[in-house]
């Protein structure tokens, strides 16, 4: 394909196509996103609070969505289907049916006087029919695009025209428009991404879980609505039989996971434990009591992701019940309570009354998505999911077409995010040649000059919600805004980060000459960039602005004292306009990008980020601290899909090597680096020095060797004793010892969910037991006994954990205080361990043991991070930007990290995410420039001596002295803004804009003021 | 017993030139067809009533169907008001621990043990009368209600159906 | 026979006559007498013939290094703050150095106040000088008016007195406390050096003070501080003040208050000192330039003697060690940190 | 005492027998997850529960199945198939065990009941008896009350159309009993026969778990209605 | 000034917190709703390294019962050595003010990374708990005597 078309469709609005389009729009690609509902946000926006992190869902999500529904080159198409699609990649035509919305985009300014007019209440389905909504509604309060819609089975106007029509008559802007009809069009696009999520599992037909019959059986997403500050009751949970708040709350597992008998799904939906117990904990802190009685009834708690183990600990610490039991059906009790019967290991029949019952919903296809695939010639496995392999978790059947997010596999957040980029980088691999030939660029209205003006200070007080409304009297705080020197203008909003009061806000700073701009709301670290943007785009200076964290560190942390929780917030924004009053107009520095690519570590992530920078064009140089490429991927036989890794690996080597884009170093480390991104220098270990302006960061990681203490069982002692690599090992050179054998024995978590290592090293379950169908291949009649804690087979490899149970592999539970025990006699290892069900001792007697051992961090990462200035997690795994929404950036601009250095994966993931850090780091090589500090240090040379004492401290070498003035010069393209040389400076001599000790001393004078 | 007759013709393929059905079917199609008119007026100081859901009949035989047909006659016979339903019921209702030969093989103890959570269940409702159509849930019920202390009656159907018989002249 | 004083005296005459013959400098930073008993004045010869002004005895307290950029600024041909440097070599500049003054060159060299090359040091090994206000104190504070000074002893004569005093009696306290009286850097050199002095509890007056309890410590600090009249003449006699702008002069921010307001007092005793910490070489310019007689050394000294506890480190003594406040250890100590029970490993 | 399982090599024999009578009884699937237990009234019974008695077998711990009392509790309900995940059946397990079971260790009144029904009905009444009582009680009813003067229970009616069976029970303690279904099928004008031969309903052969006995029972069942020609074959209640 | 003490007074605490580490620690403090007393006034700054001691001595001076200045980790600041020098500037500097009167506990440093929610609300409550044994700041406040009348 020669010229292919610089464009793509995203298909779904979800968290994952709006990532994906993201990625794409900034890396110089036009995009096309159809969202079938009238906002985009998917299910995200239905959450409360999102784990491991307990974020508002809304808080983290709505920055994504308010700057993709502004973004200059996203087209956002709501109500929106594909028809059909046909062409080849490169240059598909797809023919696209727009619903009507019956409300003008242009003209709605989403007062809502046409809803509250609205005479006809229908059930929310976006709170899954607990709340009701008027036919004309908004999906959700911070839906983007903010504007009405009406819905035309609910309308008594459109189905009967010439009645009602109230909405028409209120509405003040005359945005209502009846005659709307569905518009078809064509979109030429190179590729296709196909996000379209999930559907909740709905119970309604399995009879014996009470859904549906019994009112205080609700389902997790149900329950998500009740606890949301959105939803039907604002956030105060309330029970549906009699709207009091329920004080013992059970939530059952896999329901309409793990069923191949009534709700036919075989695969595990991988995220509902993780839901459950942030429910569990979200509710124990919603509840107004706050002595809420949470039990958590499961078969395998499966906490596999990055510190999902260590919320499941905290949870378990805090007084959460989790009780291994399922439970056949929920029962009647006294007054609507709900009877629950289990029968944990010891066997007796207990039961245990509860006022509320959440069923933990698994994840499906919609019938609507399947249809959808058919008519697009898309592939489905059995389970109706995207049929994608190892090697290429992104492809679909049909070359061009690309899936990312739960359509291929029921997957959290983080994943769909990772799969997200991943999708953009494949579409990139092919389009580069076209980018930025579709895109428009964005331009910003002339800045004012507002250096002359007194400061005009308008004051935005946040409520959240309940958030910061539920304990701080926002209206006092807003009313005492205005009585603050240079304050003109305080309002209160309901949700300052929604869409219509971002540009209700740029209106006002017009309209009220405003030339100062204070928030008080969220924290800054999420949400100033949002408003920043806002301001320039009201065509003032982005950095007159200042933020008073009234939320994260007030209303949320004094919710037991209200009234200081308001003389708090009064405090902070007093201190918040002192500052602002300082703020000087400062310019927007960019820095050149040198279009070069540094990739540490050549194992598979490494590899494959490398090869899919250099397929785009990007030189990379990829240093590998061996002598040969491949990394861990050397050491393991196939993946659990049964595709060979050796052969994958050794094509992955010859593709890199021979790439004329890769410039690999071997037996090469990092020794030092400098500069900032698009700038870096990096000085390798062969004294040569790269420029480069992104990296990205593969170290991969090892695996424990339980050389002694409790963990050993005979490892390094018996010849039999493997991990699962040395096992894989002997697959490879396919070993005849393996033939002949008769009793194998696997023990899991050998090392993992340990107090030393207190995570799930996430791949040894499905690892261990792919090597145990492997064993049974090749001696059918032998008997294998895995030893687990927890079978943690998420998602699609619930199947193989079927397979090998149908093969008569037997599964036996142990925990930490009945640890196996293994020892020797004559020559034969014997091991003991109880068997939980009919508590009694069973004997092995294995000529193989399998130690499924933990994947532990590398030694030397930590100097690694130093020269990166990336952060570690207490396991000493790097600690990317924000765990949900950024899993592949660092906080330090420019530089990325992928694969088992991030945290344990199994190859599909880290190809997936290698993909996904390419795709980041194409959005800063893709630009000849990007934006610098603006925030730098600035010398008065009148005041200056010349100690040089500010050069010796500033650790950019960005400040230096002028060798004739003998006065120090900042250079702003280094200057990070640190402050580090304003401190140490006896003269005051040298300042940070914005940030100045004159600046800082006004908020510490304000906040004292009586 | 509905489901040893149904499972026995189908799995030793037992040749056979009638369709085998259960009474209750049979009661439910009369009373639509009108061909058997029932009143439910007899009950006027509104006796209440539940009904077990024969395992072996219900979740074993034809399913929810004839559960369904169950309530029906019963509501026709006994007036729909006075009809308590328990829960669980149809295919998922409990075992009242009468089937599968238990009543014979003589484990007594066992056997009332089993039915405690069955006693416990209809208690629950407070009906009256306990309709059984079927034999073996007739003599257990029969059994623990009087072993645990219950305050219904055990009956058949017919019983009710032939109290409710309008005969034309 | 003459005492060590005068031999000092026709010492330096000789060198700084020789250096400005043979225009090695174009001046030579000393003293001469002042116009009261017991204050040496600094002063610059510039001609050969001026050096018969330069006079040595146990009063040259303030300390030479203070005026050095200023007379080798004085050299230069005029230019505006932003103009380049002048190229081509500058006249250079002599100047006495003691053990301290020697070191505060070395700060000043270190902090690009003066080039080492445009220096000519001649180094005498001090004595200790002495305390005039010890002295007076020793006559009751009679008027003095004449000090006759002889190797050990000082004849004290004024208006119907005269009396004999040990000279160590009346050395200054930071003299008496200091380990370092020779030169660290000198170019020529008069007399023969002590080789460093041996000083039993070196701190021991600081100890004293932070043996006391807290709020004794702090009626001891007001006590010091609330003679301060602010005339700033401890600032003008240290070589580390520098800064065209002062903090106190400061009005954006205002750090510090004009008035004598005894938190203001307090608040510029305070940061003052702890902007010579790592920097001060304990000279007692300022202690014998102020007026008042506030014992301001006892904060420097205490800064002294954290810096040499916690980071091993003396100023001034070795020319290519960075401040201590321009430079880190990973290992430095930080016991002051509120440490939560860290996640420790438990096994 | 601690009971000790030594594995040495797995044999579980009867696990394999009943996978090769009933190929999709997938034990093997089981993931322990106690749901059957939670629903099963038996749960506690003898000691054991069904997911015991499944991990008994997956163990091959084959005597204990063997000889556990418990079989005779599950009443073969299969509510425990109703929701398990993986639909593993275990009433047909304790059927297939009951079945293994020697004639002489079987619940003697429950083999006598069905070796009873072999020979004519479950309670042994001889098929004289039992037409002699039908026509008895129908005589009663026809003398004592009047608007029944015509009522019927014909035995033996060739060419009816709905056959009745009737449960030994009531011909043998409770004639009166039988009065209301002849009074409804009367009353529906319902053209129905008993037969003197093979009449019981019951089936105790299915619950000793004799495949042979049960299908010997059923078929006479079939034989009596092929032959009487009815259309339909009525389970009483 | 007695009766301020009693259980009731919240003392003013001015806490300069990184904002890479202890600013995010503090978030995820709120995130985690871990409570602590209302007496913390929150001033971001870059990096510890920012704070110079003429701003603590600002602080006092205007009122403030206790001041904390919070850091990322030794080895983890985003700006690699500003908590370093910040280290050993307030090391001197705690050190000074002890010995010239002010109370240990007017004046704490400690180092919070972006993970420690928990630590973050623990050291807010011990400072606040310090603070108030300690009583209202009286030592450097600047107060304006009312002119004699």
């Amino acid at each position: 394909m020669s010229n292919p078309k610089g464009s793509v469709l995203v298909v779904g609005g979800g968290i994952s196509g709006v990532q994906a389009a993201l990625d794409l729009a900034d890396s110089g690609f036009y995009v096309h996103l159809v969202e079938k509902s009238p906002a985009i946000g998917g299910a995200m926006s239905q959450l409360d609070k999102t784990f491991p992190t307990n974020d508002c869902s809304a808080c983290i999500l709505s920055p994504k969505l308010v700057e993709a529904g502004r973004h200059l080159n996203i087209n956002l198409l709501t109500l929106s289907e594909v028809l059909d699609l046909e062409g080849e990649p490169g240059s598909f035509k797809v023919r696209v049916r727009q619903n009507p919305r019956y409300v003008d985009p242009e003209k709605c300014i989403a007062c809502g006087t046409c809803a509250q007019k609205c005479p006809k209440k229908v059930p929310n389905e976006f709170d899954f029919g607990l709340g009701t909504r008027k036919a004309i509604y908004l999906r959700y309060p911070q839906a983007v695009p903010l504007k009405y819609s009406i819905d035309e089975r609910a309308c008594i106007y459109l189905k009967k025209p010439g009645r009602c029509g109230f909405c028409k008559k209120v509405c003040p802007t005359g945005a209502i428009n009846f005659d709307d009809r569905p518009k078809e069009f064509t979109l030429e696009v190179g590729s296709v991404i196909l996000a379209l999520g999930f559907r909740p599992f709905d119970p309604k037909d399995l009879e014996f879980t009470g859904y549906g019959r019994l009112k205080n059986v609700v389902t997790s997403m149900e329950f998500e609505r009740l606890l949301s500050p959105s939803g039907p009751c604002m956030g105060h949970m309330e029970r549906p039989s009699d709207k009091k708040e329920p004080k013992r709350i059970a939530w059952l597992q896999c329901v309409g996971s793990r069923d191949i008998n009534k709700a036919c799904h075989g695969y595990c939906s991988s995220v509902c434990c993780m839901y459950a117990i942030k429910q569990a904990v979200i509710a124990r802190e919603h509840s107004k009591s706050g002595d809420i009685e949470a039990s958590i009834f499961f078969m395998d708690m499966r906490t596999h992701g990055k510190g999902f183990e260590a919320y499941y600990n905290r949870a378990e610490k805090e007084g959460i019940r989790f009780l291994r039991a399922r439970v056949h059906t929920v029962l009647k009790g006294r007054d609507e309570n709900l009877i629950v019967r289990y029968v944990e290991d010891d066997g007796i029949p207990k039961e245990k009354e509860f006022d509320l019952v959440v069923l933990s919903i698994g994840l499906e296809t919609d019938p609507s998505v399947i249809s959808l695939s058919k008519r697009l010639g898309i592939e489905l496995d059995a389970d109706n999911f995207i049929k994608t392999s190892s090697f290429s978790p992104v492809s679909t059947n049909r070359d061009g077409i690309f899936v990312c997010g739960a359509f291929s596999e029921p997957k959290d957040i983080p994943q769909s995010v990772m799969e997200a980029s991943a999708a953009a980088s494949c579409a990139q691999e092919r389009l580069w040649p076209s980018r930025w030939t579709e895109t428009k660029k964005k331009s910003f209205p002339p800045e004012r000059d507002v250096y002359a003006e007194p400061p005009r200070i308008g004051v935005f007080v946040c409520s959240c919600g309940i958030n910061i409304a539920g304990v701080i009297d926002v209206k006092e705080v807003t009313e005492y805004a205005k009585t603050l020197p240079g304050v003109v203008f305080a309002q209160n909003n309901l949700f300052t980060c929604s869409q219509d009061t971002i540009n209700q806000m740029a209106q006002t700073i017009k309209e009220k000459g405003l030339n100062r701009v204070v928030v008080a709301s969220c924290t800054p670290r999420t949400h100033e960039p949002l408003f920043q943007e806002t301001l320039r785009e009201a065509g003032i200076n982005k950095f007159l602005f200042e933020m008073a964290n009234i939320r994260d560190q007030d209303s949320w942390v004094h919710q037991d004292d209200p009234e200081a929780a308001t003389q708090k917030a009064k405090d902070l924004v007093r201190m918040a306009v002192s500052k602002v009053r300082g703020d000087e107009p400062l310019p927007y520095n960019f820095v050149p990008v040198k279009k070069r690519a540094l990739v540490i570590g050549a194992g598979v992530a490494g590899m494959v980020a490398s090869l899919s920078l250099a397929d785009q064009g990007f030189p990379v140089t990829l240093i590998e601290r061996k002598d040969r490429l491949g990394g861990h991927g050397r050491k393991f036989y196939r993946t659990w899909q049964g595709n060979p890794m050796q052969d994958y690996l050794k094509g992955l080597i010859e593709t890199v090597t021979s790439h004329e884009n890769i410039d690999v170093r071997f037996k090469t480390t990092l020794k030092a680096v400098s500069g900032s991104v698009g700038q870096f220098k990096s000085e390798l270990s062969d004294g040569s020095l790269v420029e480069h302006g992104v990296a990205i960061v593969a170290i991969g990681a090892e695996s424990f060797k339980p050389r002694e203490g409790k963990w050993n069982f005979l490892y390094g002692k018996n010849p039999n004793v493997h991990t699962l690599l040395e096992l894989d090992q002997r697959f490879i050179k396919k070993d005849p010892g393996l033939l002949g054998l008769n009793q194998a024995v696997f023990i899991h978590c050998v090392g993992s969910r340990v107090p030393e290592r207190p995570y799930c090293s996430r791949v040894c379950c499905t690892h261990a037991i792919d090597q145990a169908l492997k064993l049974k291949e090749l001696n059918p009649d032998m008997d294998i006994f895995m030893l687990y804690r927890d079978i943690r087979t998420y998602g699609k490899r619930e199947h193989i954990y079927e397979e090998a149970r149908a093969k008569g592999i037997v599964f036996i539970r142990y925990d930490l205080d009945n640890l196996p025990k293994v020892r020797e006699k004559d020559g034969r290892m014997i091991v003991e361990v109880r068997d939980p069900i009919i508590d009694e001792e069973v004997i092995l007697h294995p000529d193989l043991l399998i130690l499924a051992s933990a994947v532990r961090p590398r030694d030397d990462v930590g100097e690694l991070s130093k020269l990166f200035k990336c952060a570690m997690t207490e396991e000493g795994f790097l600690l990317e930007a924000h765990m949900k929404l950024r899993p592949v950036d660092f906080a330090t601009d420019g530089v990325f990290l992928a694969g088992l250095c991030h945290y344990p994966k199994p190859v599909e993931e880290t190809i997936a995410q290698a993909k996904a850090a390419a795709s980041r780091a194409a959005i800063v090589l893709s630009r000849d420039e990007v934006p610098a500090e603006s925030i730098t240090a600035a010398v008065n040379p009148m005041k200056c001596t010349g100690c040089a004492l500010c050069t010796q401290v500033c650790p950019y070498h960005a400040v230096n002295i002028d060798e004739n003035t003998g006065k120090a010069v900042v250079d702003t393209a280094l200057c990070k803004g640190c402050g580090a040389c304003v401190a140490g400076c006896r003269s005051d001599a040298i300042t940070l804009k914005n940030l100045g000790n004159e600046q800082i001393m006004a908020a510490v004078e304000a906040a004292l003021e009586e | 017993m509905f489901y040893a007759t149904l499972e026995g013709l189908r799995r030793f393929k037992i040749p056979h030139n009638f369709e085998f059905v259960s009474i209750i079917s049979l009661y439910a199609k009369w009373i639509r067809e009108g061909r058997l008119k029932v009143d439910p007026s007899w009950n006027k100081e509104g006796l209440k009533f539940t009904c077990q859901d024969p395992c072996k009949l219900v979740r074993q035989g034809i399913g929810d169907l004839v559960a369904d047909d169950l309530r029906f006659v019963i509501k026709r016979v006994v007036g729909e008001e006075n009809f308590i339903e328990c829960w669980p019921n149809r295919s998922n209702n409990f075992c009242c621990g009468g089937g599968g030969g238990a009543l014979q093989a003589g484990f007594v103890e066992n056997r009332r043990k089993y039915g405690k959570v069955k006693f416990e269940q209809l208690s629950q409702t407070g009906a009256d009368v306990v309709i059984t159509p079927c034999h073996n849930c007739h003599t257990q019920i029969l059994d623990i209600c009087d072993y645990y202390g219950g305050k219904w009656k055990t009956t058949h159907l017919w019983n009710w159906i032939e109290k409710a018989l309008v005969l034309e002249k | 026979m003459s005492t060590i004083n005068e031999k000092i005296t026709t010492e330096i005459r000789k060198v700084a006559k020789e250096l400005l013959e043979k225009d090695e400098v174009a001046a030579f930073l000393g003293y001469t007498e002042g116009t009261v008993p017991m204050v040496m004045k600094p002063f610059v010869a510039r001609r050969p013939e001026d050096v018969e002004k330069l006079f040595w005895n146990s009063f040259c307290v303030l300390n030479l290094a203070n005026y050095l950029p200023l007379v080798l600024q004085s050299l230069e041909p005029p230019r505006r703050p932003n103009d380049p440097l002048p190229e081509g070599p500058l006249p250079r500049v002599g100047v006495l150095a003691t053990g301290c003054w020697s070191r505060n060159m070395v700060v000043q060299i270190k902090e690009n106040q003066i080039e080492r090359e445009r220096v000519i040091i001649v180094g005498i090994s001090s004595r200790g000088m002495v305390d005039r206000k010890k002295v007076q104190a020793q006559v009751d504070h009679l008027e003095i008016t004449e000090v006759i000074e002889e190797d050990h002893k000082l004849i004290v004569k004024g208006p119907g007195f005269t009396k004999e005093i040990n000279r160590w009696d009346v050395v200054r306290d930071n003299c008496k406390s200091c380990v370092h009286p020779d030169p660290v850097i000198y170019d020529e050199v008069i007399g023969d050096f002590s080789g460093g002095r041996q000083v039993p509890k070196r701190f021991g007056d600081i100890q004293e003070i932070e043996d006391m309890d807290i709020e004794e410590r702090w009626k001891w600090f007001q006590e010091e501080i609330s003679s301060c009249i602010r005339c700033y003449a401890c600032r003008n006699a240290c070589p580390l003040c520098y800064c065209p702008t002062c903090f106190v002069d400061d009005s954006r921010p205002q750090w510090v208050g004009k008035s004598i307001d005894k938190t203001d007092t307090a608040l510029f005793h305070i940061l003052r000192a702890f902007h010579c910490a790592g920097r001060c070489t304990d000279c007692g310019a300022c202690e014998s330039a102020c007026p008042m007689g506030i014992r301001m050394r006892l904060f420097t000294k205490k800064l002294y003697k954290d810096c040499m506890e916690l980071y091993g480190f003396e100023p001034g003594l070795r020319i290519d060690e960075p401040l201590p406040l321009t430079t880190f250890k990973l290992e430095d100590p930080q016991d002051y940190i509120l440490q939560q029970g860290q996640k420790g490993e438990e096994k | 005492m601690k009971k000790v399982i030594d594995l040495n090599a797995l044999r579980a024999r009867v696990k394999a027998q009943i996978e090769k009578a009933v190929p999709n009884a997938n034990i093997n699937y089981c993931l322990t997850c106690g749901l059957c237990s939670s629903g099963c009234p038996a749960t506690g019974i003898e000691g054991m529960d069904p997911r015991k008695f499944l991990r008994y077998l997956v163990l091959g711990q084959d005597e204990k199945i063997l000889e556990t009392n418990w079989i005779y509790s599950c009443t073969m309900c299969q509510r425990c198939k109703y929701a398990c995940p993986m639909g593993i059946d275990v009433g047909r397990i304790v059927y297939e065990i009951r079945g293994m079971r020697p004639r002489d260790k079987r619940p003697k009144n429950l083999q006598r009941s069905c070796d009873l029904q072999k020979q004519s009905n479950s309670t042994g009444i001889p098929n004289e008896d039992f037409v002699w009582v039908v026509n008895d009680v129908l005589e009663e009813v026809r003398e004592n009350e009047p608007k029944w003067k015509e009522l019927k229970a014909p035995i033996d009616k060739k060419g009816a159309i709905f056959y009745l069976n009737q449960n030994a029970k009531e011909p043998t303690v409770e004639p009166e009993e039988m009065v209301p279904l002849w009074k409804i099928l009367h009353a529906a004008g319902i053209d129905w026969t008993y037969s003197s031969k093979w009449w019981d309903g019951a089936n105790y052969c299915l619950f000793t778990g004799d495949p042979e006995d049960w299908e010997y029972t059923v078929r006479k069942q079939a034989e009596v209605v092929n032959e009487l020609g009815c259309r339909y074959y009525i389970n009483t209640e | 000034m007695e009766e301020k003490r009693e259980e009731s007074w919240q003392p003013k605490i001015i806490a300069f917190l990184c904002n890479w580490c202890s600013y995010a620690g503090a978030d995820l403090a709120g995130v985690s709703r871990y409570q602590y007393p209302p007496s913390i006034r929150i001033v971001r700054v870059p990096c510890s390294g920012r704070v110079s001691p003429n701003m603590i001595l600002d602080a006092l001076r205007s009122g403030a019962d206790g001041v904390l200045v919070s850091g990322c980790h030794p080895g983890d600041c985003h700006y690699i050595s500003g908590n370093f020098y910040a280290r050993r500037r307030f090391a001197l500097f705690k050190r000074f003010l002890e010995f010239i009167g002010i109370e240990p506990d007017r004046v704490n440093f400690t180092w919070i990374s972006a993970s420690e929610g928990e630590q973050f609300a623990q050291v807010a409550r011990e400072v606040t708990e310090r603070v108030k044994r300690l009583g209202p700041a009286r030592k450097l406040v600047k107060e304006i005597e009312p002119c004699p009348q």
